[in-house]
């Protein structure tokens, strides 16, 4: 890999390293990029937000029929609410599971997805496997996430092709009619809310 | 451009790795992802440019390289082509000359990131098309950037939502100003894209289409 | 399959390098295509199966790989699924066992090659379509050898000849007998295909069609 | 590259090189292929078939019209008059150009090629970029190949997707009428009967 490029541009897993470590110094000295900055952007997306967010919109949604109604109208506003706005974010779509219709989130031409509510994407949802395949065999993706759909349900997916991003709204699991919010949200799981699993089901380790 | 970036649809990348939970995968990945989105916000460039330059890169690398790999081509590209280093610069990893940008500061970022950067506009055209309109994406194959994957272009779809008007990426992504065109989600029935033969039973693709790939569908 | 060496229309490929001029590029190269063609004399495989064999290859090296590496790679793979020759011994290079094929001698190359591998079939059927009709390339999307190209499918054309029945590759690629389909010549207008806007001027692309791949165009 | 790949995939020129001689000496070890068979193959297309067959077919159809009729008719028995037949040539079509259709051969899935009449094809005929762009941009692609057409004279490329082998019959260059057969057959290029260039003219060497 990397023989037609340019002695700069390596590409194993010990000159790619190199190659980034030359740009930030680069970078850095030249002024164009504070460190504490970059620290900062990592640390946000790394620990700060992430699925959990999304959850406690879920969780709302579940339990407030008037916030689930915002929510279904003006979902970018309805997520301020709770305080989760901004960047990859900035137009939101709530699309909600029902027993007739299961709905699942891809970008095929990148990777786009709603960081304010479930931070940074897993690897497998960029990867060129997922991006190809869930548009064409959605059931057959499905099941190998453990979602088997019976044939009545719809399976719908969303390109996020434009600056729209999707936010699967699950079904709520049955018999958590005596559950709080935050008890509800702990049902919540990142995959449920991209739409390859279920609420109540952990995320997808295989 | 129709290059290898465009994935839906496409065989032969085998089974999906779900192992592959985390989103940094290699500890210099974080430092791509930082650098990329301190330098977006210096001005120079916006995210369709962004999107554009890493479906530059070459087809065979970015399929065999990562998700980071395309974005730190993206980034030298447009740090390159905007002038903020020259390639001289990139190969050393010295700086020859100084820059008239400074760093936005560790401060300034929780409030760049919540204001992000949204793309609805003002738009003082009537919307072509509204809920229920059946629609024709048009035939057409750019080099430069668009947001109109291949598999839905030819095809036919039903106007699900107008999501207003927004910046419409295929300018923009060369540099020009946010030009406003109406946005819609259409929905595609499987077999009309894939083939009654080849596609999944009782399943839709929803897809975010804008105004200027499309047109009324009279058939 | 919808993979990668289905390269008609791509971008991002820059230019021809027309200092290519030579067959082989890689003194190894030679050893692959003789190898490749002495095995195939063996029998134990079509010429559609070696297509969907090097079709199989992962997409991101099939990009990197020179013409004879996809080669190589179909190879290996078909002597390994036909059972010729086990993973064990492509690893080590060293026999396990002993086969029961021979190997074709060098004084019958001349008159297999002279003989080659005729496609053209008797069929009883009537051909469905003549010189002049008008067709719509089906849409359909197969997980398995195609000899459609994505960028006809969904088109219109012109049928301007029947080549008569050939084997039908689709089917053979996965081993089955020879069956015979109708194929055609058919030409494309280039605004069809790539769009009005991004065709270049008075141009056409004429493509071999099987008839299972069409219907008569009634629009 | 290759990383993801079993260890015997190599991939860097030597390791490619090595896997190949191993699996040469595996081969002719099983007795599944003899050595010299394979520089039988090997010579025979380096050596002794290539576009001088073509040209010949050419050369021929410019001076018996008889002949252009035959060849325009049944390509693949006017071919084998000039004894040329067999693998990948067995069902030969020729293309003529004239001043008011310019042609091209290219084969965007894989990279056939008529054998029998041209020989093996040099690599930019196989190259990604070939293939993908003469369908899309024929006009362009000729410019670069050093052929410019009037844009009243239509370019017709012919991607070769079944076992249908394309051979371009060039016009004949002016002033040529008293050139011998043998005389004509040296002004026809292996790029002339492709469709890049135009009889008279070199081949693509850059």
């Amino acid at each position: 890999m990397g023989n037609k490029e340019l002695p700069h541009h390596g590409h194993g897993p010990g000159e790619i390293a190199l190659r980034v470590r030359r740009l930030e110094s680069l970078l850095v000295e030249k002024g164009l990029v504070d460190p504490a900055a970059m620290d900062e952007l990592v640390d946000r997306y790394e620990n700060r937000v992430g699925p959990r967010n999304g959850a406690r919109v879920v969780a709302r949604a579940w339990t407030d029929p008037a916030y689930r109604i915002r929510l279904m109208e003006n979902a970018t506003e309805a997520i301020r609410e709770l305080g989760y706005q901004g960047r990859q974010g900035e137009h939101m779509q709530v699309v909600e599971n029902t027993p007739d219709v299961h709905n699942v989130v891809v970008c095929t031409l990148c990777s786009c997805y709603p960081w304010p509510v479930l931070g940074l994407p897993p690897a497998w949802y960029k990867s060129s496997a997922y991006r190809a395949r869930v548009v064409s065999e959605p059931r057959t993706v499905l099941e190998e996430f453990g979602v088997t759909l019976d044939e009545d349900v719809e399976v719908r997916v969303w390109d996020s092709t434009a600056e729209i991003r999707y936010l699967v709204i699950p079904q709520r699991p049955r018999g958590t009619g005596s559950l709080s919010e935050d008890e509800l949200a702990d049902l919540v799981s990142r995959d449920a809310m991209i739409g390859v699993a279920l609420a109540g089901k952990p995320d997808s380790r295989s | 451009m129709n290059s290898v970036h465009d994935l839906g649809g496409m065989h032969g990348f085998g089974m999906i790795d779900r192992s592959q939970q985390e989103n940094f995968v290699q500890p210099w990945e974080r430092t791509v992802f930082a650098l990329t989105l301190a330098c977006g916000m210096l001005g120079r460039w916006n995210l369709d440019e962004s999107r554009f330059a890493r479906e530059r890169m070459d087809p065979g690398d970015y399929l065999k390289g990562s998700y980071y790999e395309h974005w730190l081509h993206g980034l030298e590209l447009l740090l390159k082509e905007k002038g903020l280093v020259s390639e001289n610069e990139l190969a050393s990893g010295s700086p020859e000359g100084s820059s008239d940008l400074s760093a936005i500061p560790a401060g300034r970022m929780a409030a760049l990131l919540e204001r992000g950067g949204p793309t609805a506009m003002d738009n003082t055209d009537v919307p072509a098309f509204r809920a229920g309109d059946p629609v024709l994406v048009r035939t057409f194959n750019p080099k430069t950037h668009t947001r109109a994957p291949r598999y839905i272009r030819g095809k036919r779809g039903v106007v699900a939502t107008c999501h207003g008007a927004h910046v419409f990426p295929d300018s923009h992504a060369s540099g020009t100003d946010r030009l406003p065109a109406y946005l819609y989600n259409v929905r595609f029935e499987a077999g009309e894209i894939w083939g009654a033969g080849d596609a999944q039973g009782n399943s839709s693709v929803h897809v975010d289409v804008f105004e200027p790939y499309m047109e009324a569908d009279h058939a």
